[in-house]
């Protein structure tokens, strides 16, 4: 399968309206004369990031400081989605200055030409553990690992690593994994064996090999984030790949879950600023305070996931500095969003195939 | 009296089929004018075509002396009453018959004093406040014609008003729309394929078939006068024979039964013309004795009350049906018995087209 | 003509249009090619999914049909306002989100689910009936979406039969069984094919129910479609195989307008 | 309308009853299953609830944004309902009472948004709004959802229609009243049913979109599915059990006061 990549930089606004012949041209020339919501030169940056309480706590901390400071109002909205944004770049119907997403679809979108490229003479990026590109900065990380219930499975009955994940003759149970290839692929490799520093780039065919043996065991392929904590509370799933992040948040509400910190697969979170956006310099500059180490750790504090620069550390609270995956750790694997971005759709194409058959 | 309606050959066509051949037709003030014919005759057509709800596709209808063929439906100033009342089911009575009236934007007061006076005209003031349906259908029909004649509406169109009602019911009503007519002086235009009802309440009667008018004359004339076979055939019983002109008037009806001074009897001699005689006109005695007379034969014998219908069968192989008071001297007539027929020359009538219109 | 003029402004400027260029998109826009039909001709998972997803439509339509169309007789039965009160009842499951009906259905259907606790309680057995990701899943919770559509369209041809026909053949000693068959469903027949389309296409169209209802197979066109949409940014393949959808949709179509000779809703004569 | 008709006609067999309650069983289900959950408390969905509490509830009402997502799905609901009402009720009136060349062919063009997969309408119009620079506007919005709803409303009426007796609106005509009169006089007052169920159909479907309003809907006017959606990537906040349930208490009120109301005539 071919991608639309190289072509994605070249499309117009010119180019649509010819394609959506005279009929379309001439409503949409129509429609422009109108009155939009187009935000206005100085006026307020459309911040848009996956909502909940990721974004509520971002809104409190991080954006919440940026206004007190400069005075500028950012608008929150929620959906960061990549159609939209292509959308509006293609049609120069911008609503978007500054997203948020995560791992390679910053890239990908960096990539088709929707996004500018990071001004590093504004974002500072120094002491970052995790690189920054060159569309996106990194502002904090996310590890995904092993969920459980720690009421069903006390101490040495659920596994602890990957290798042991797929174990099934010590480790029965139910399984639950994504429906994606993302994530699924690394582990894969780490329960075949292969070292969490040496999985870039990944061996894809020895990675389907290793999921074939772990197939027959999944009883769900898990289509959203959510899933993956409420099918372990109704005891419909009893191993789980999750986000401690998520696992965190069920343990406030008193939920049996548990989670395990060891042999991760630790992803970034970018943010970047819509190609062509009015509010350019100032979107550079909401972008900054993402950067900021303390503003970083004040928003890590509250959802428990970590920091992008390690600087940050030291304003953590302990508990939540304990709860950190260990960058350092030779068992932690750092998603290299790079390749995901170059070989994402061939692999999931491969992936929902595999999943039918 | 003035002349309320002129038809000046009015046509309808669908495509190919004739609905309605060329046709005139004039209407008095006050005229109470039935359309009679058997279904598909023509009759609704030509009704709807005065009512406005179709066009016509050649000719003029006057009213009141204005050429309203170009006049749409709500201009005409007519009123009229369906075979299912079509009164509204979401207004009271007295709404429905002040219907017309408040679209007239009459004054409060005057529709109300309206409404009852038409409520008191059918006899039913005490219903005024109710919803159709809770009233039989005999009621609905009275409001349905107080509201149709309320507004006083130069002509008042009547589709098969008593269709729907029950043999009792309708005869009452025939004799309660005929008195209303009479004080009330409408002009109506009535449809029927009830030739009674067409018979007992109009001034004069428009026989249609196949889209043709076939005679237009009082119900008297339309009775004793039929002018074609089809309107001989379709009021009343009638018997229908061929007979041989021999002279100016004179006619031989069987072997020993000859005729002279038959009126209205235009064909040559030595032609066979079809002729008219009336069951009731037709004397009958046992046996075959007397002199010019027909002989036949008994066949059947139908006793229904005040009279008694006897078919008999001439030596020709001619069926008459023979009308008689029911006497109870009478009562020897039997199937097989001879008898002996004759008539006046004055009861025969020549059809089609023998007799001048 | 007058009357219509401003739905067909309407349909033509905010959906005629727009579709004809998703035609002209899968055709690879500007520059004209079959490359995405190809790769939808020659790559199994789409033919595995095209499938599928006739597969999934078929029978939640099925079942949608021998669950609604009891409903829609019953309520027709049913004295204005009671039935006014059961249509609700029928409404109500638009009220709430498709996520939190996923939700829910987790909790109906999950091996530890309100069901299956139910009938290990009942009758004892050990284990539990799979009723959950996996087709029966998606089937139930589409059925669930589908059904008021059903049970409405198939209601408004119900309640325009009169009772006379069904009297008549009271009378003539037609037993209640013989009435049904013979004159009140075939006479609901419009009714019921129109259901079936609308079902039909609904279904083919819906990817939020398969994804968190559904097992690891029961992945459908829409799904892809969406994927392309949102995930590869792949837009000319996500309108060529939304092309292929609304062939097969137009197959349907034709299909049904040939049964019901010509007619396709058995309103437009 | 008055129906006679005895008792044995109308009352479905056994078999039939039983299926139908299986019916509306099987439709309440869901919802009889979110209700408790809305009285949960905690920041996950949970079956059954811990605790019993109203947190969720005050958390909706407290949060601005799910307010006004609520508001601006009912006024794009109501707005769309109304729009389709107009002019699909105006559209299945040109078609049921007139005759004219290519009518078949355009009934089938008015009801084909019916028959085109929703994903594909939503990218259609996304990109096209986005020619039009009317992403994210109500308006685009709201026409956008008319074009869904319209098929509907147009099914519906013509069926409402062809049940009202063309000679109620001959008699009008007759009568005097002009075509405008008889619409607002005769046709509307006896299509209230159909028109109330028409416009209900479309306010609901309209409420419940979701596929086109997340692509066409943009930073201030996310209507409520599409909050709800678009939050997913990460959680499934559990005060949406909350707004569903009061949602479904919320109609099922208006719709029981409206049947009762609809009686008193």
């Amino acid at each position: 399968m071919t991608t639309t990549k190289d072509r994605l930089d070249a499309p117009t606004r010119r180019d649509l309206l010819r394609g959506a012949g005279a009929g379309a041209g001439a409503l949409g020339a129509m429609a422009a004369g109108l009155p939009t919501l187009a935000i206005a030169q100085d006026g307020p940056i459309v911040w848009v990031a996956y909502g909940g309480s990721t974004q509520e706590a971002q809104k409190k901390t991080i954006v919440a400081a940026f206004m007190a400071d400069t005075g500028i109002e950012v608008i929150p909205a929620s959906g960061p989605d990549l159609a939209k944004l292509k959308a509006q770049v293609q049609t120069g119907n911008l609503e978007w200055d500054v997203i948020g997403v995560i791992g390679s679809q910053a890239i990908r979108a960096g990539r088709a030409g929707l996004l500018e490229k990071m001004d590093y003479s504004i974002v500072d990026t120094a002491d970052l553990d995790i690189p920054p590109l060159e569309y996106c900065a990194p502002y904090y990380s996310y590890g995904g690992g092993i969920g459980y219930d720690p009421a069903r499975h006390p101490e040495g009955r659920h596994p602890t690593n990957w290798q042991e994940f797929w174990d099934v003759e010590r480790f029965p149970g139910r399984r639950g994994l994504r429906n994606r290839p993302d994530e699924n692929l690394e582990m894969a490799l780490m329960a075949d064996g292969v070292a969490a520093r040496d999985l870039y780039p990944l061996d894809v065919d020895r990675a389907f090999a290793s999921l074939d043996r772990i197939k027959p065991h999944v009883s769900h392929w898990i289509a959203g984030t959510p899933q993956t904590i409420s099918l372990l509370t109704q005891n419909e799933i009893d191993f789980v790949f999750t986000y401690s992040g998520r696992v965190e948040a069920a343990q406030r509400d008193g939920q049996s879950v548990a989670y395990v910190y060891e042999n991760n697969i630790v992803t970034g979170a970018y943010v970047a600023v819509t190609r062509g956006s009015r509010n350019r310099d100032a979107a550079m500059r909401l972008v900054s305070y993402f950067l900021k180490p303390e503003l970083q750790a004040a928003f890590c504090n509250i959802m428990g996931y970590g920091p992008s620069k390690s600087t940050a550390r030291a304003h953590l609270e302990p508990e939540v500095l304990a709860r950190q995956p260990d960058l350092q750790d030779p068992g932690t694997a750092i998603t290299d969003v790079e390749w995901w971005a170059e070989n994402g759709e061939a692999v999931t194409t491969r992936f929902k195939t595999w999943l039918l058959t | 009296m003035a002349e309320m309606v002129r038809l000046d050959g009015i046509t309808k066509a669908y495509g190919e089929t004739v609905a309605l051949h060329p046709t005139d037709l004039s209407i008095r003030e006050g005229e109470f004018v039935t359309l009679l014919g058997p279904s598909g005759s023509g009759k609704t057509t030509l009704l709807n075509l005065i009512a406005g709800s179709t066009a016509p596709s050649a000719g003029e209808i006057w009213l009141k002396g204005r050429d309203v063929t170009q006049v749409p439906a709500n201009r005409r100033e007519l009123g009229m009453v369906f075979q299912n009342y079509a009164l509204f089911p979401h207004m009271t009575v007295a709404q429905n018959v002040a219907f017309p009236l408040t679209l007239r934007r009459r004054p409060r007061a005057e529709i109300r004093r309206e409404v009852m006076r038409a409520l008191e005209l059918v006899h039913l003031p005490h219903v005024a406040k109710r919803k159709p349906r809770e009233l039989s259908g005999g009621q609905q029909q009275r409001i349905a014609i107080a509201r149709s004649l309320v507004y006083n509406p130069s002509l008042i169109l009547m589709d098969e008003p008593l269709g729907a009602l029950d043999r009792k019911l309708r005869e009452a009503l025939q004799f309660e729309i005929k008195k209303l007519h009479e004080e009330l002086r409408m002009t109506v235009l009535y449809v029927t394929h009830d030739q009674e009802e067409a018979l007992t309440m109009s001034n004069r009667i428009c026989l249609m078939n196949e889209g043709r008018m076939e005679q237009v004359a009082p119900p008297q004339e339309m009775y004793f006068r039929p002018a074609t076979e089809f309107a001989a055939g379709f009021l009343g019983v009638s018997n229908i024979i061929r007979v041989a002109v021999e002279g100016r008037g004179a006619i031989r009806v069987g072997e020993r039964f000859a005729l002279s001074g038959v009126p209205g009897l235009t064909a040559a001699p030595g032609e066979v013309v079809p002729v008219m005689i009336r069951p009731e006109a037709i004397r009958l005695a046992a046996g075959s004795a007397a002199e010019n007379v027909l002989e036949a034969e008994v066949e059947d014998v139908v006793f229904l009350g005040g009279v008694t219908n006897l078919v008999v069968r001439t030596g020709q192989g001619e069926r008459f049906t023979v009308r008689q008071l029911t006497r109870r001297s009478d009562a020897g007539w039997q199937g097989g018995m001879p008898v002996s027929l004759s008539f006046d020359a004055s009861d025969v009538v020549p059809l089609n087209g023998a007799a001048p219109q | 003509m007058r009357f219509i003029a401003p739905a067909l402004v309407l349909l033509v400027a905010a959906f005629l249009l727009p579709l004809l260029y998703v035609v002209y998109l899968s055709f690879g826009g500007s520059s004209p090619s079959l490359e995405k039909y190809a790769a939808i001709a020659t790559e199994p998972l789409y033919r595995q999914v095209l499938l599928n997803s006739v597969y999934i439509s078929v029978v939640s339509t099925g079942l949608t049909l021998l669950l609604g169309y009891p409903i829609a007789y019953h309520l027709e039965a049913q004295p204005p306002r009671r039935r006014t009160v059961l249509m609700i009842l029928v409404l109500m499951p638009f009220w709430t989100s498709i996520l939190v009906k996923s939700f829910a259905f987790t909790v109906i259907l999950g091996k530890s689910g309100i069901i299956n606790s139910f009938l290990q309680w009942a009758t004892g057995m050990e284990g539990h009936l799979p009723m959950l990701f996996n087709r029966f899943g998606v089937v139930v919770g589409m059925t669930h979406f589908l059904l008021p559509f059903m049970v409405f369209t198939v209601l408004a041809s119900l309640l325009t039969q009169g009772p006379e026909l069904r009297r008549a053949a009271n009378v003539m000693g037609a037993t209640r069984l013989t009435i049904f068959w013979r004159i009140i469903f075939p006479l609901s027949l419009p009714g019921v094919m129109a259901g079936i389309l609308i079902c039909m296409i609904m279904s083919m169209a819906m990817f939020i129910t398969p994804a968190l209802l559904g097992g690891r197979g029961d992945l459908m066109i829409s799904n892809l479609v969406e994927f392309h949409v949102r995930d590869t940014l792949d837009w000319e393949m996500a309108s060529a195989l939304a092309v292929c959808l609304l062939a097969i949709t137009g197959v349907f179509c034709i299909g049904i307008a040939r049964v019901r000779g010509g007619q396709l809703f058995g309103e437009e004569g | 309308m008055a129906r006679q008709t005895t008792i044995e006609e109308r009352v479905p067999s056994a078999a039939t009853r039983l299926i139908a309650w299986l019916g509306y069983a099987f439709l309440l289900m869901p919802s009889l299953v979110v209700l408790p959950m809305s009285f949960g408390t905690g920041t996950e969905f949970d079956f059954p609830p811990k605790s019993f509490s109203l947190d969720l509830y005050r958390e909706y009402f407290s949060e601005p944004s799910w307010v006004a997502s609520t508001l601006t799905s009912l006024q794009v609901a109501a707005a769309s309902a109304a729009l389709s009402l107009l002019i699909g009720g105006l559209a299945a009136y040109g078609i049921v009472r007139y005759q004219f060349r290519g009518k078949k062919l355009l009934t089938i063009f008015l009801l084909s948004p019916m028959l085109v997969p929703t994903i594909v309408v939503a990218l259609a119009l996304y990109l096209y709004l986005g020619i039009a620079r009317a992403t994210g506007t109500t308006w685009g919005l709201i026409l956008c959802h008319a074009v869904v709803c319209v098929p509907y409303v147009i099914v519906t009426m013509m069926a409402g229609l062809r049940q009202v007796d063309r000679n109620l609106e001959i008699a009008a005509t007759i009568m005097g009243a002009s075509w405008f009169g008889v619409l607002t006089r005769v046709t509307i007052p006896l299509l209230r049913p159909t028109i109330l169920a028409s416009g209900l159909f479309a306010f609901l479907i309209s409420f419940d979109e979701v596929v086109i309003s997340f692509f066409v809907s943009g930073v201030r006017t996310q209507t409520l599915p599409v909050k709800m959606y678009s939050t997913i990537h990460w959680e499934i906040s559990p005060v949406l059990a909350a707004v569903s349930s009061l949602l479904t208490i919320l109609s099922l009120g208006i719709c029981i006061l409206v049947a009762a109301l609809q009686k008193e005539r």
